[in-house]
């Protein structure tokens, strides 16, 4: 399977089969919103550099795996136009217990923030648009 | 020797294209594209730093020495999720 | 709705409807274990003290409502007995910001483990059974 | 005046019921009925504490003293989640 998708993420097959020795699931969902640093937002157009976002989150997925050994990680991100309220980026991590759970589903999706070549553009209700740059707060 | 260069998102938007080919001389360094590319994009010349820079797909350093075939991109600011 | 249920967990039911306002949606599960304590489990009876249980749960959602006012939170207990891999409990965070998503997603399986007056008893292979003690570790 | 005591789970098995209705005089505190139900249950005995026990479905301390009517429960550890 692919990391990324431009199809809306299936939330649904992503939780599907745990191991039977997982006991804790933990969902991370990132959701466009209504606005963004006090601006009202209409959608987000989501720009991958493709083949490298693939490397990179297969890279966070190895590293993920050495550091939480007992978890497993499944992670997809939504590429293209989307609209409020839809799921851009997913991050499921099973394991035996709930603290590894929440540590390994916290860390991925912030290493995916922070590494995945990925980009935003924000559209605004007066039909402008720009380019998200999260460095500049 | 020929690289080819992606430009993504505002870089592509700055730059006008979202590739270029490009004839470099051996031994041409990431951080001595950046370098060229900032007397041709007013927006990268703006930079101090050079951003985030991929060569074939991974992270490298400005001091990558550029090979033959690569594939070199510079990326803005990311924003996933 | 009650928090707790004799049916299946609606996971999907669970995930509906963000507000436009929601950026970070966080979902944990409980799911049973094939073992627990280095002891093989074939499956789970969870009983509760029904109306207790619902009053606490209910005031582990007030409290967690003060503590993360910009949270929407959904909590959802089965009782009965359940199979390795069917989820026992459900918790669901909406907020604007992964962080406080997170963080009293944490917070609601936390409490709910320790103060919702809900009891297990473990199924072995051998048919023996036993109520779990998680004070006695 | 009456009170009714409710056993879950490993009390209701010492027990052997899920209910008792039972006459208690005015006065009688939480703590009070535990340790009367000491002398009934040889479990209960063994418990150096009185467990988390809760009158009319909330959390309450041993000091409590019962009204009648009250629906009482002495709770094993709970094990939820």
């Amino acid at each position: 399977m692919s990391y990324l998708t431009s199809s809306p993420i299936d939330v649904a097959s992503l939780l599907l089969e745990a191991r039977d020795s997982d006991g804790a699931l933990c969902l991370f969902l990132g959701v466009v919103r209504n606005e963004n640093e006090g601006r009202p937002t209409t959608g987000i157009q989501y720009e991958a550099y493709g083949s490298m976002a693939e490397t990179e989150m297969e890279r966070i997925a190895r590293l993920l795996a050495t550091e939480f050994p007992d978890v497993e990680l499944r992670m997809q991100h939504r590429v293209g136009r989307l609209s409020v309220g839809e799921a851009s980026v997913a991050v499921v991590a099973l394991s035996p217990h709930r603290s590894e759970a929440f540590a390994a589903c916290r860390a991925a999706i912030d290493r995916i923030k922070t590494t995945v070549p990925i980009w935003k553009k924000e559209f605004h209700p007066d039909g402008s648009s720009h380019w998200v740059d999260p460095t500049k707060k | 020797m020929q690289i080819r260069i992606l430009h993504f998102a505002s870089f592509r938007d700055a730059v006008g294209r979202d590739a270029d080919v490009r004839e470099l001389s051996e031994g041409t360094r990431v951080r001595d594209l950046w370098a060229s590319l900032g007397h041709e994009v007013p927006l990268f010349a703006r930079f101090r730093a050079m951003p985030p820079a991929a060569v074939n797909r991974e992270y490298v350093s400005g001091e990558t020495v550029l090979q033959d075939g690569d594939e070199v991109a510079f990326l803005p600011p990311v924003a996933g999720g």
